[in-house]
């Protein structure tokens, strides 16, 4: 039955993705996205990835429709109509969609418990976990211990755009001394007496949320990636309804600099840490006396990096967009 | 019972996104997507107690906390725009 | 049910190719980041979609209940960085474009274009 | 004792899914942008109270009911405040009327 529902979720999907690319307007282009990124969420949790759903949810809904529009402040918002009817992409997406549909008749039918993808490595994790690292949640061991390089690579990369938008939006001269204007629009919403409050009264629970989303990660769905992302929205929340400024005198761009280099360098330490201890480059098992305990610590230690270099870049790349929108 | 709950709450779904695609103003659109956003935390709790695994109400509760910035991100847009855009002598 | 088992790869390939359209017939530079995006989508539903087993459970191990099945988790991992490097990558792309909005006053490519010389 | 919890809940579930399904084609077919927002607002929460009540006498005494207490009482103080900023703008951009904010 829940199947059916996931087909149901599907078809609304496409019908979303097809409105998205047919609204000439971006804004409603915008609005659209965040439906469909809801759709995605409850697809996923359908599909058992309670991990990943989280993950949607905390990006899509706090994150992505906020810098969207924040980039629409900064340019336009309507889609110039197109000239000509453009005839050949059609063409090549129409065959193309076909020739993608035709290759899946090869692919195992969904939910199929013999189909390769299943019989690689995936049951040697299920299997060990317990046993190996001892905490419940399989998706949290592979990623932070396992295949903690992976990680790391999709770390520097989330760095790497950090510092891209920095260079791009933020002014050199004002770069850690940024202070806005006391405009109105610097000061955000803060004549707006309903959202000042009950945004005052929901931020501290955001932030507790995420902190027990970071920390509960190796129990439930949750990790470094999805605390980060609630983090970073529970802060936007209080840059939306106290001003920019306000925002800034709390976690200022200097300080936001410093955790997304030291959340970086603090995942490699562990690593390095393990091979002083004489194990292997991110080989948990050597940093305390017991293998298990020392993957616990070592998991721990790895996910507090990834939430705070996560924290760090997309708060940065919020307030390069907005400060941005204060100077234009 | 789960069922007849979560078929209703699946319907009410595509009724917001036909609302959502249908406009005809922006607002309506922003409307759609915040209905979208409580229909999805219903479904997702009660998909929770229809799979068994209530330890998965996290997800609902993360977007109940945070569903809302994104009007509040369009209240701000709008409201900039407004400021923006208010020369003097120009109407339409 | 048979053909339903592939619904999930339908909608993938469908998704997959209604993203490619944006990038390739659009040219306001946005438009083009979002179809992006519904692309990363695509991909992502592929990956998840490959990760259910039936009869399983997501995998987060529950002591109480031994021989319970669970999905694979390893599709989940590289989706869940995937996310939040994707909205990184599109916080890139927007920055990029912004850049170009303030060069030219516009973001539509064939404008763009003609202010080169082309 | 159980028999009561259950019909309590399946009658609130099924009242809730009504009250969602409603809020659903007022916001459809009302006829203009304050009047849908109205229809879909109210019974929004209404409907959202009563699943989550059903859902609450199904879970019993447990970490799941007040994690599900928690999102009634957040979903209660956020969906009025999205309200709230929604009315705000549309009626901010009535005020200063400029063609590219209105759609169409």
């Amino acid at each position: 039955m829940v199947t059916l529902f996931g087909v149901f979720l599907l078809t609304l999907l496409v019908i979303t993705a097809i409105g998205i690319v047919r609204a000439q307007h971006l804004f409603v282009a915008v609005m659209l996205t965040g439906i469909f990124s809801l759709q995605m969420a409850a697809v996923f949790f359908i599909l058992d990835a309670a991990d990943v759903a989280l993950t949607e949810a905390a990006v899509g809904a706090g994150v992505a429709t906020v810098l969207l529009l924040g980039a629409l402040a900064l340019t336009e918002d309507r889609e110039k109509p197109a000239k000509r009817r453009a005839w050949i992409p059609i063409v090549v997406v129409s065959v193309t969609t076909l020739m993608v549909i035709y290759a899946t008749f090869d692919q195992p039918r969904l939910g199929d418990a013999e189909a390769p993808v299943h019989q690689h490595v995936a049951p040697w994790y299920l299997e060990e976990t317990p046993r190996l690292i001892d905490i419940p949640n399989v998706v949290t061991a592979i990623l932070a211990s396992f295949r903690g390089y992976d990680t790391l690579g999709e770390l520097f990369v989330i760095f790497t755009a950090g510092i891209g938008v920095l260079f791009l939006l933020a002014n050199p001269s004002e770069r850690g001394t940024l202070t806005l204007s006391q405009s109105a629009e610097a000061t955000g919403l803060r004549h707006h007496l309903v959202p000042r409050v009950v945004g005052r009264l929901i931020v501290p629970f955001i932030l507790l949320f995420g902190l027990y989303v970071q920390f509960h990660g190796d129990y439930g769905p949750g990790g470094g990636f999805q605390a980060g992302a609630l983090i970073s929205a529970g802060f936007i929340l209080y840059a939306l309804v106290e001003g920019e400024t306000m925002a800034l005198r709390a976690l200022s761009f200097r300080l936001l600099g410093g955790m997304i280099a030291g959340g970086a360098l603090l995942f490699v330490a562990v690593g390095i840490a393990g091979i002083v201890l004489g194990g292997n480059f991110l080989d948990y098992s050597v940093l305390a006396a017991d293998p298990v305990a020392g993957q616990h610590l070592g998991i721990m230690l790895v996910e507090v990096a990834v939430g705070i270099t996560v924290t760090g870049v997309l708060l940065t790349i919020f307030h390069s967009f907005a400060a941005r929108e204060q100077r234009s | 019972m789960y069922l007849a709950a979560s078929v209703a709450i699946l319907v009410t779904m595509a009724l917001a996104l036909a609302r959502a695609l249908l406009g005809p103003t922006v607002y309506d659109r922003v409307l759609a997507v915040n209905m979208f956003g409580t229909k999805t935390v219903l479904l997702l709790s009660v998909i929770a107690f229809l799979y068994g695994r209530p330890d998965f109400l996290d997800l609902a509760l993360a977007y109940a906390l945070i569903n809302f910035i994104g009007v509040l991100a369009v209240l701000k847009f709008v409201q900039d725009y407004a400021l923006r855009h208010q020369e003097p002598g120009e109407e339409s | 049910m048979e053909f339903l088992g592939l619904y999930n790869y339908w909608v993938f390939a469908v998704l997959l190719m209604t993203g490619m359209y944006a990038v390739i017939s659009r040219t306001n530079l946005i438009k083009k980041l979002i179809g992006m995006t519904i692309f990363q989508a695509a991909v992502f539903l592929l990956y998840i979609s490959m990760d259910k087993v039936e009869g399983g459970t997501a995998p987060i191990i529950q002591a109480d209940l031994p021989g319970q099945l669970y999905s694979n988790p390893l599709p989940q991992v590289l989706i869940l960085t995937a996310i939040v490097v994707g909205i990184a990558t599109l916080s890139l792309g927007l920055a990029i474009v912004v850049r170009i909005s303030e060069a030219y006053g516009t973001i539509e490519e064939d404008e763009i274009r003609e202010m080169d010389g082309e | 004792m159980e028999l009561v919890l259950d019909f309590a809940s399946w009658v609130l579930l099924l009242t809730g899914g009504a009250f969602v399904f409603i809020g659903g084609i007022g916001a459809l077919r009302m006829p203009d942008f304050y009047t849908r927002m109205h229809a879909a607002s109210l019974t929004d929460t209404l409907g959202t109270i009563l699943v989550l009540l059903g859902i609450i006498l199904q879970a019993g005494v447990s970490l799941a009911a007040v994690k599900l207490a928690a999102i009634m009482v957040f979903l209660l103080l956020t969906c009025p405040t999205a309200a709230y900023a929604l009315a705000n703008a549309a009626r901010l951009a009535r005020l200063a009327p400029e063609r590219r904010v209105r759609d169409e």
